[in-house]
């Protein structure tokens, strides 16, 4: 019905989103063409956030660059720690002892759960719906806890040095972890009453914001978007890294393409963590959590690695260029979600403006991240 | 001052709406501040309103880039009067961790162009620290510390 | 799409004349330019490349090509064909040897295969064919590319900066950038 | 004379001063509420319970500079927040706060307070228009389309009622409904109107939150979508009338809900004795509700909200209107 109310108007006009909005969750901007309601077209305009990490990589030391992966996607900062880590451990050929790689696993699954969480409920917001996004805070804040428990930060993690991990957990971390899933698997038939089924969040994710397969190969979607579309496709299954073969879960694949889709991708995958989390903690091994025989200076050989993780918005890529110094030469991060970004402006043609800010939403941007 | 003035600084201090403005890492923050646990709101500080006509203070969370600067001193002359700015984190402060030799997209430090009010430090602040930072500023525009003093828990 | 498949996949891309194929050799990389490996029996490489071979854990992919510029668009177009998507485009600035590297790195969703494209170009005119006609997403990699290293891509549609300011000439991740 | 306008003035001060409260102290109760619902404690370090909360709000509203920005028509954008406070307050002129408690007992008060109620709509409309902003403009097309679209199930669903109970006087009609509950307009057990009343209850109910534009309506404001819809330029106290208009306006539509359906200041149980403060109660009970359903849930899309009332409350509100008829001509 889109296509030729668009076809019969010329009378356009162009509709600055952003960079302040509340619905681009910092700031992005959008330069729409509008017919109405309707987009005929749409253009990011991105870099209002651009920091240049990649350069900050070059002019400082190996372990002086994670912290700066803490702060490129701020609510799942444990993905990006552990993928710069482990593409340094490989370009060093470093062996992480396995208590180590179960901690990171756990601390990963719960910073998952963590981000999931906030996306929920600024999600629901973009849609109109404000309470669910404090009780996703309220769950979120014990996670926080936990993790700063161990990790000393609430938001920046910088957990994960290159041989293992910098702490220790301990039996408070355990037992409250185990607390924590016990309380969120309690709460998720209340979120699923307050907003799954709700027939007015139905009728605008339901069939809404369509992203095929095709498309999703063109742009090179990753994550909950593309496997939202049908695709099975998660790093840690597909290229197994760290100790997530050991671990028994599932990759929720949803078919629909539709915004609902990728919804309940995000709602499955955080039942899928707390999965991993108690095995985890079951199986965790005694041991030291760092490397015996990690060097202080790393000084890689020459040559490229490239190291990708699930993060919680999709395939993080990192490329490590060394020249065998003490500093990376290069040092790409490839971002998941500047890839699902740059297929908003083809999905979103001839959408309406709310429909588009929820397939907008759906996407999970996080704007320091794609812009780095 | 004047006793009309202190009414109204009064109703002004315990009616600070901050702009829905975030930046990076520390909106996130600013986010958490306003929810359940911290709850902003029992200073009347929770209305986040979009519109930047309608707010009372300018909450720079995160870092400024060079090309974001000029919308953010938009945003800030767009705010009516009385008006105030708080640099939240260490971005907004100097550049924090960004501030390198060499680093050519960021604006180091919001006070470079905006007149700001009250400083938060942190990496992000804790949503405590930004707490603090209201009740200094409310004692900026008063004069004096938020009177019962305000306990935690 | 089976690992069959995508074997006969990367022999076709092996096979075309220009192209040359080195296997990935851990000691002297590949990426060093003059190292390059004299091209390799095709099924033997196939044979080394695609298993799960210690190459592949120390390097994390598992084809690394290089390609002349004009071939790059054509190698994409096999990858698409054969159902590979693009993850990132980026480059690196070899000062020493007056040259920068434009690197396409492409996976594919059901069989563990990660394939390294790389090509050359000249550091002083840099300039490479876009493949953002056959792989969309290329639009935007192509355009920060183009904002970092200053390469252009010719035939691609708009390279005004993606991340940098709209009035920005400057190249920042070349080496002898000073801001 | 004299005693009539003394009696008038009287009530003219104290509508004024009822709606201002109520509007002061509705956003109280919604952020009170909201926090609540969300788990928080609301405003609290504002006097006892936050309740000097709104009176620091309008303060501040009030001494905060009022902007004029570039571009806008000057006359068009200040009037408008008049335009939506205005009629609010003067619907409540014949709404029968108790027996004897109204300020005007008109025969045809139901045609009144519609009349009035449609012109909120033109405030929003020429702000929207006057602040010559796209989100604005966008909005006021929003507001203008979803008013059409439910003055017309909730006038029809008034005239069903209007044609059971044979007066346009609220009062009167409020006396009609006497007698314990079972009399009230909402259920209606003596079968004096169509057994379909609790369904045109239910579309009374949603379309004062459609016209009041109360989530999930609230396409004027829109945050999410549309920054702060028709209000995104107006600053202080602009802004401030515009929402003591919005809130006036639930307030009018919680009294007229309460008027037709749940009988007023009509005692539920026949052997209490009949008072205003039934009024109030029954009146913040739905307010309540109104506060409540905006916290719970997201926002409708538009065309959604346009569908539910062209295909689904206009035709069902048609089948009310022809059944009551009918049930009238039969019994």
């Amino acid at each position: 019905m889109s296509a030729d109310v668009i076809d019969k108007s010329l009378e356009t006009f162009v509709l600055n989103l952003g960079p302040q909005h509340p619905a681009t969750h910092g700031v992005l901007r959008v330069k729409l063409t509008m017919d109405g309601e309707y987009i005929v077209h749409a253009e990011p305009v991105l870099g209002y956030i651009h920091r240049m990490h990649e350069k900050m990589g070059e002019n400082r030391t190996w372990a002086q660059f994670m912290p700066n992966t803490g702060r490129l996607d701020y609510l799942a900062a444990l993905s990006y720690n552990h993928g710069y880590a482990m593409a340094a451990e490989r370009a060093e050929g470093i062996e992480v002892p396995e208590r180590a790689e179960y901690i990171r696993c756990i601390t990963v699954e719960l910073n998952r759960i963590a981000s999931h969480l906030l996306w929920f409920g600024a999600f629901v917001l973009d849609l109109g719906g404000f309470t669910p996004l404090l009780y996703a805070f309220d769950d979120r804040e014990q996670i926080l806890d936990l993790l700063e428990s161990v990790t000393g930060a609430r938001l920046t993690f910088c957990y994960f040095r290159f041989g293992g991990v910098y702490n220790d957990i301990d039996d408070n971390f355990i037992t409250g972890t185990r607390e924590f899933i016990k309380r969120l698997r309690s709460r998720m038939p209340m979120y699923h009453d307050l907003v799954t089924n709700n027939i007015i969040l139905i009728k605008r994710l339901k069939g809404i914001g369509p992203i095929s397969q095709e498309m999703c190969r063109r742009y090179g979607a990753t994550g909950p978007v593309l496997r939202g579309s049908g695709v099975n496709f998660d790093v840690r299954k597909h290229e197994p890294y760290s100790v997530y073969p050991e671990f028994d879960f599932d990759i929720p694949v949803y078919t629909d393409c539709d915004s609902m889709a990728r919804y309940m991708v995000r709602m499955d995958e955080m039942e899928q963590s707390m999965r991993i989390i108690e095995q985890g903690l079951d199986k965790l091994p005694e041991g030291p959590v760092m490397a015996a025989k990690a060097p202080k200076i790393l000084k890689p050989a020459k040559g490229d690695y490239y190291c990708a993780v699930e993060a919680a918005r999709g395939s993080f890529g990192i490329r490590l260029v060394s020249d065998g110094t003490n500093t990376p030469y290069r040092l790409k991060l490839r971002s998941p979600t500047f890839s699902n970004l740059s297929l908003f402006a083809e999905a979103c043609q001839g959408m309406l403006l709310p429909d588009a800010l929820a397939l907008m939403g759906t996407l999970d941007l996080v704007i320091p991240e794609i812009d780095r | 001052m004047a006793p009309l003035d202190q009414v109204l600084a009064l109703g002004r201090a315990n009616s600070l709406w901050p702009m829905t403005f975030g930046l990076a890492c520390c909106a996130i923050e600013m986010m958490a501040a306003g929810a359940s646990r911290f709850d902003l709101a029992r200073f009347g500080a929770e209305v986040f309103r979009p519109s930047p006509r309608q707010c009372d203070v300018m909450i720079v969370a995160g870092t400024i880039t060079k090309k974001m600067a000029p919308a953010v001193k938009t945003l800030y002359d767009q705010m009516p009067e009385p008006k105030w700015v708080i640099a939240m984190g260490n971005c907004a402060i100097s550049g924090g961790p960004f501030a390198f030799e060499g680093q050519y997209a960021i604006v180091e430090g919001a006070d470079k162009f905006l007149p700001v009010d009250i400083y938060i430090p942190g990496c992000p602040p804790r949503p405590e620290a930004l707490i603090e930072g209201i009740l200094e500023l409310e004692e900026k525009i008063t004069g004096s510390r938020r009177w019962p003093r305000v306990q935690c828990g | 799409m089976g690992l069959a498949k995508i074997k006969q996949a990367l022999a076709e891309l092996a096979v075309t004349e220009t192209i040359e194929v080195s296997k990935t050799v851990p000691a002297p990389p590949a990426a060093e330019g003059e190292e390059q490996g004299k091209p390799v029996e095709v099924k033997e490489m196939i044979e080394q490349n695609m298993l799960f071979t210690p190459e592949y854990a120390k390097k994390g992919y598992h084809l690394d090509v290089k390609v002349t510029a004009e071939n790059v668009a054509r190698s994409a177009k096999i990858l698409l064909d054969h159902e590979f998507f693009l993850e990132s485009i980026t480059g690196v600035d070899w000062i020493k040897e007056n040259q920068i590297e434009i690197v396409y790195d492409f996976n594919h969703w059901h069989t563990l295969c990660r394939v390294v494209i790389r090509t050359r170009t000249d550091r002083a005119n840099p300039e490479v064919p876009t493949i953002s006609e056959i792989y969309s997403g290329a639009n935007w990699h192509e355009r920060e590319t183009h904002d970092f290293f200053g390469v252009t891509f010719t035939g691609h549609p708009d390279l005004s900066p993606l991340l940098l300011p709209e009035d920005a000439d400057y190249h920042p991740l070349l080496k002898d950038f000073k801001a | 004379m004299t005693t009539e306008l003394i009696r008038l003035l009287a009530f003219l001060v104290g509508i004024i001063a009822f709606a201002a409260l109520n509007a002061a102290y509705l956003v109280w109760v919604e952020r009170k509420g909201a926090a609540h619902f969300q788990r928080r404690i609301g405003p609290k370090e504002v006097g006892p319970y936050g309740l000097l909360q709104p009176l620091a709000d309008g303060a501040k509203l009030m001494s905060k500079q009022l902007l004029i920005p570039d571009g806008v028509d000057p006359i068009l954008f200040k009037i408008a927040p008049l335009m939506v406070l205005v009629p609010a307050v003067m619907s409540f002129v014949t709404i029968p706060f108790g027996e004897h408690l109204a300020a005007r007992n008109i025969d045809l008060g139901l045609l009144m307070v519609f009349a009035f109620a449609s012109i909120n709509v033109l405030g929003l409309l020429l702000g929207s228009w006057g602040s010559a902003n796209k989100y604005a403009v966008i909005a006021a097309a929003r507001v203008i389309s979803q008013n059409i679209a439910y003055e017309i199930p909730m006038l029809l669903t008034a005239i069903a009622l209007v044609m059971a109970t044979n007066t346009m006087n609220l009062n009167e009609m409020v006396s009609l409904q006497g007698g314990g509950f079972w009399h009230w307009n909402l259920i209606k057990l003596t079968f004096t109107a169509s057994p379909l009343t609790p369904i045109a209850f239910l579309i009374f109910f949603t379309t004062m939150l459609a016209e009041t534009n109360r989530a999930p309506f609230d396409m004027a404001e829109a945050e999410s979508e549309l920054v702060a819809g028709s209000f995104t330029e107006y600053s202080g106290m602009g802004f401030g009338v515009f929402f003591m208009g919005e809130y006036a306006n639930i307030v009018i539509g919680a009294a007229l809900t309460t008027v037709l359906f749940l009988g007023g200041w009509q005692s539920p149980l026949p052997f209490l004795p009949n008072s205003v403060v039934w009024f109030l109660m029954k009146m913040y009970v739905i307010i309540f509700t109104v506060v409540w359903i905006r916290w719970t849930f997201p926002r409708t899309q538009f065309y959604a909200l346009l569908n539910l009332s062209w295909k689904v409350l206009i035709p069902i509100s048609l089948v009310n209107l022809i059944v009551t008829a009918g049930w009238l001509k039969v019994f």
